[in-house]
């Protein structure tokens, strides 16, 4: 249900450690919001090289992950593009909407647009170095480490191991419904949803006796604790990461001077 | 009623993920037939079955129901699925929540049909498979094989003309596994075509016309059950093994003493023996 | 009036999965903000971690339902309602949890449940969560949870005060999210207001039918879920 | 080594709803035996077996392990259940972190050993169900099966002393079943008690020394398989046939024509059958 979930687990990053990989998409994505737009722009390219010759994923896949983004992305910069205002002040394009009002373009707006537009797409490609390579339970070790309250950590842990449980009985619930014409029509289709919903809340609620069970009979003694894998931290990696950052301040130093010099 | 029931012709499909779970099945499915699928734990039999109620739709080949190609408008399928029902291997997943009586009254009511109709098809249901008593029990507070009931009821009221098994058998005990067998061998009489899979080769040989060996998404062998399990090098393919009684029965062939063919039940296996023994005693006498 | 309309509705065919996404978008907001909402939620996040350690700290019980209402929340969200456009954003599974274990302890599990939607399915963003989990898990919940409790106090039957909790949660969350979107990009005439209505009318397309789908369909669990 | 691994008396429990589950279980385990507990749906086996290793306690009777009564403290509980491990029927309730080298860890864990410690027998763990190549995979991703073994590898990596496997052979599929069978003879030859409960009477009959049957929350026998399949009464009670090799020997006995006991196998009954043949050759020729 999570292709993204899938290449966490089966990528060549997977034992490289999870800070790491971590600081890295930190760096990334704090690029985008400080550096130029014309910078910015270079970070996707970054990300895909990284997750390609690094992780082993390939590009294509990871256009396919940025495409969903991306569609959100452009349909969400439209709003900032449009500038609704009061009629008189000049606009680029114009139609008159409510009386007394312009709705159009101008430059102002084409400018916050593309640097959302640029800085959304670099931002996401950066966090999908890390979604991509990081599994969620690694990412809830390394956050042990980081003294996140023990609660969180153990809701997280379980959360994620039953999401996909769930996920499974309502997917399978849902086949089993269509198969028996649930979903011919929107009606029938709110009331065979309004069905699932509610067997999987109380089947949620039922297997929580289970899952006691099985914690329970394994020893459980007050905390969730597991043994992480060895992990290692690549030297070798590290020095393309950091370059890559170093890179990235040198051009936006670049873009800076020829702007204000 | 000549035509096959189903007829698949190069059927493909993969998973999201890149599965290959069909890999090109072409086989038809006799009407009137009792037919087992046989096969491991992923060999695609519960993929072929979601193709056979128009669930999953196949990426490339055909499938025709009683000669006619399964189309996917949303009319078609529902026309498709009144005729054709599928009882999951897992009752959870399909017996949902509410009363068993709502339950089973799920798949009429979405057929549209009157209420007194309705009613009529959940008594007859209820009553064909013991639940009556049940009937205003919630379903979740049943027990495993009383909700596999319920889940069979409850395609039963929609008055299939095939009814598809996934795993019929899976965690019931011996108890229930021969009521459940009485149930489709009423099911079969009354006229409604019997298509199960399993994993139990003792089951599939004793019980079904025709058999059907699927294995990493293919279609190994198809044919009645003396001829499938005399084959061992498919058998081995699908890391299956033959039944029992088909190998004491080869194990008696070896000797000469018995002039019987395989036989399908233990009761079967007596006759022969008897006059073997019968044939023997003169000697001594 | 009518091209305004028309121009609206344009809009909501070419945003017909914005519908989900609610979630403010990774990168979309400008690094102040992002950080703005992140400490603004930060009190809640505090006091809701407390309580939950008050409440399921040493009752494994508790932990678990906690951990599967989460998923279920989770699972739920991600479930496509059968409307016009795409799936909900669901402040409802968490809006119900808080009936359980009051809103400040939900806020904390809706916070888990976006960072876990930005990074497995890539719905939100994490330098957006603090602006996300303002809407959805703090304001969203805690409307449903008010509403109803006084819906309910007030003698209407128990199916209007969930529908209006869930329709009123999801409609909530929808304006708060137009107003964190006004407020980073303000109309250089007209100001936050001008942006405000701008941001609102389009989501409203999709986010009105959605509330009310959302609504019908939590009676129905509601009802379903309390007869058993 | 020589006192009963578990002795069971009068152990009475009954479920919130009333539901009587136990109804004065009174039994002994040897220790080294392979055990099977066989039995109808709902006969009290996965009750009996949750009691087994403290996760249930019984309102009236005690429980001995080893000889000495099994109280409910937490550390005696935390010492029971390292020594006693139970691999419940389904997996998906059992794995509880979505990782398989994560989940087989927590085990180990739970028993405060040392990280490398531990790293060391999850490993193990992991060879041994030849899960190694896994280690690194989300739990959700892999098939029944698998998830199945990962199961067993988060008991094992405890190093119990006795196993309780509840219907571990349910939904999985012969080649599965061999599998797995292989590995819990390893098991057993390096010293770990297997205990297991199923509604395979055929299995049973192959794999087991010592056999249980219950039913309605009573033990209706106990005794060597032998002993326990002959008795048609008791079988019937349960609700449980005779294994169909059984039922086979019966019929050639019935013949005079069979000179040995009730085989195990198909492989122990070829060899009688041949001598019954060489017996016979000769007064034809």
């Amino acid at each position: 249900m999570s292709p993204v979930d899938r290449w966490a687990h089966a990528n060549r990053w997977r034992r490289l450690h999870p800070l790491q990989k971590t600081v890295f998409a930190a760096a990334l994505g704090g690029s985008a919001f400080v550096f130029p737009t014309p910078v910015a722009a270079i970070i996707p390219v970054i990300a895909g090289l990284f997750l390609r010759y690094g992780a082993g994923i390939p590009i294509r896949a990871f256009l396919r992950f940025m495409a969903l983004p991306l569609s959100f992305l452009s349909l969400g910069a439209i709003p900032l593009l449009v500038q609704v205002q009061p009629s008189g002040f000049p606009l680029v394009w114009s139609m008159d909407g409510i009386p007394g009002w312009w709705i159009g373009v101008n430059g102002e707006g084409v400018r916050t647009a593309v640097t959302v537009w640029v800085r959304a797409l670099a931002v996401t490609s950066s966090m999908y170095v890390l979604a991509l390579t990081t599994p969620v339970p690694d990412l809830v070790d390394m956050l042990r480490r980081l003294n996140v309250p023990e609660i969180l950590l153990e809701v997280m842990h379980l959360m994620y191991r039953y999401l996909f449980i769930l996920m499974e009985m309502a997917q399978q619930t849902y086949v089993a419904q269509s198969s028996r014409l649930g979903y011919r029509s929107w009606s029938r289709s709110l009331s065979s949803l309004g069905r699932l919903g509610a067997a999987l809340a109380v089947k949620s609620r039922l297997e929580v006796e289970d899952l006691y069970r099985a914690l329970i009979s394994r020893g459980y003694r007050g905390r969730l604790t597991v043994l992480p894998p060895p992990w290692a931290v690549c030297l070798k990696t590290a020095a393309w990461m950091g370059a890559a950052v170093v890179g990235l301040a040198v051009a936006a130093w670049l873009v800076g001077r020829r702007l204000h010099g | 009623m000549d035509k096959p029931t189903f007829a698949l012709e190069g059927v493909e499909y993969n998973y999201e993920d890149g599965t290959q779970a069909l890999q090109g099945i072409s086989l038809g499915i006799e009407s009137g037939k009792k037919v087992a699928f046989l096969g491991s734990n992923g060999a695609g039999k519960s993929t072929l079955f979601l193709h056979l109620n128009g669930i999953l739709r196949p990426f490339r080949g055909r499938i025709l129901f009683r000669g006619q190609e399964v189309r996917y408008a949303r009319k078609e399928l529902a026309r498709l699925r009144a005729k054709v029902g599928i009882v999951f291997q897992n009752p959870d997943r399909q017996v949902v929540i509410g009363h068993v009586w709502e339950d089973v009254s799920f798949g009429p009511m979405n057929l549209g049909l009157s209420p007194p109709e309705v009613e009529a098809r959940v008594e007859e249901a209820l009553n064909i498979t013991g639940l009556w008593d049940l009937r205003d029990k919630a379903v979740h507070l049943l027990s495993y094989g009383q909700k596999k009931r319920v889940a069979l009821a409850g395609v039963l009221a929609m008055k299939p003309e095939v009814m598809i098994l996934d795993e019929p058998t899976a965690s019931l005990d011996p108890g229930q596994v021969h009521a459940l067998l009485e149930l489709l061998e009423r099911l079969h009489r009354q006229g409604i075509q019997i298509v199960l899979s399993t994993h139990d080769v003792d089951f599939a040989y004793a019980w079904a016309d025709w058999v059907v060996i699927m294995h990493a998404g293919r279609v190994l062998a198809e044919g009645l059950p003396k001829d499938v399990f005399s084959d061992t090098d498919i058998l081995k393919r699908a890391s299956l093994t033959k039944p029992v009684l088909w190998r004491v029965w080869e194990e008696l062939n070896k000797t000469g003493l018995y002039d019987g063919g395989p036989p399908r039940t233990v009761e079967e296996l007596s006759a022969p023996i008897a006059r073997a023994a019968a044939d023997r005693r003169p000697t001594f006498g | 009036m009518v091209r305004w309309v028309i121009l609206v509705l344009l809009m909501a065919f070419w945003l017909p999965r914005q519908a989900y996404a609610m979630h403010i978008m990774e990168g979309y907001l400008p690094l102040g903000w992002c950080l703005f909402w992140a400490v603004l939620c930060l009190p809640a996040l505090i006091l809701g971690t407390r309580s939950l350690q008050k409440q399921a700290g040493d009752n494994l019980k508790m932990k678990l339902v906690l951990a599967l209402s989460a998923a279920f929340a989770f699972v739920l969200s991600a479930l496509k309602l059968p409307s016009v456009t795409g799936s909900s954003s669901h402040p409802t599974g968490v809006g119900l949890g808080a009936v359980l274990f009051g809103p400040m302890a939900m806020s904390v599990v809706g916070c888990i449940i976006l960072l876990f939607q930005a990074l497995l399915l890539a719905h939100g963003g994490i330098t957006t969560l603090g602006a996300n989990t303002f809407s959805m898990a703090v304001v969203g919940p805690t409307v449903s949870y008010l509403v109803f409790r006084v819906v309910h106090k007030y003698g209407f039957g128990r199916g209007v005060a969930v529908f209006l909790a869930a329709a009123l949660g999801d409609l909530s969350t929808y304006v708060t999210t137009s107003f964190q979107l006004a407020l980073a990009f303000p109309a250089p005439i007209g100001g936050v207001a001008a942006s405000f209505w701008k941001f609102a009318s389009i989501f409203a397309v999709t986010q009105v039918p959605l509330a009310v789908s959302e609504g019908l369909l939590t009676v129905i669990m509601v009802n379903w879920v309390m007869k058993y």
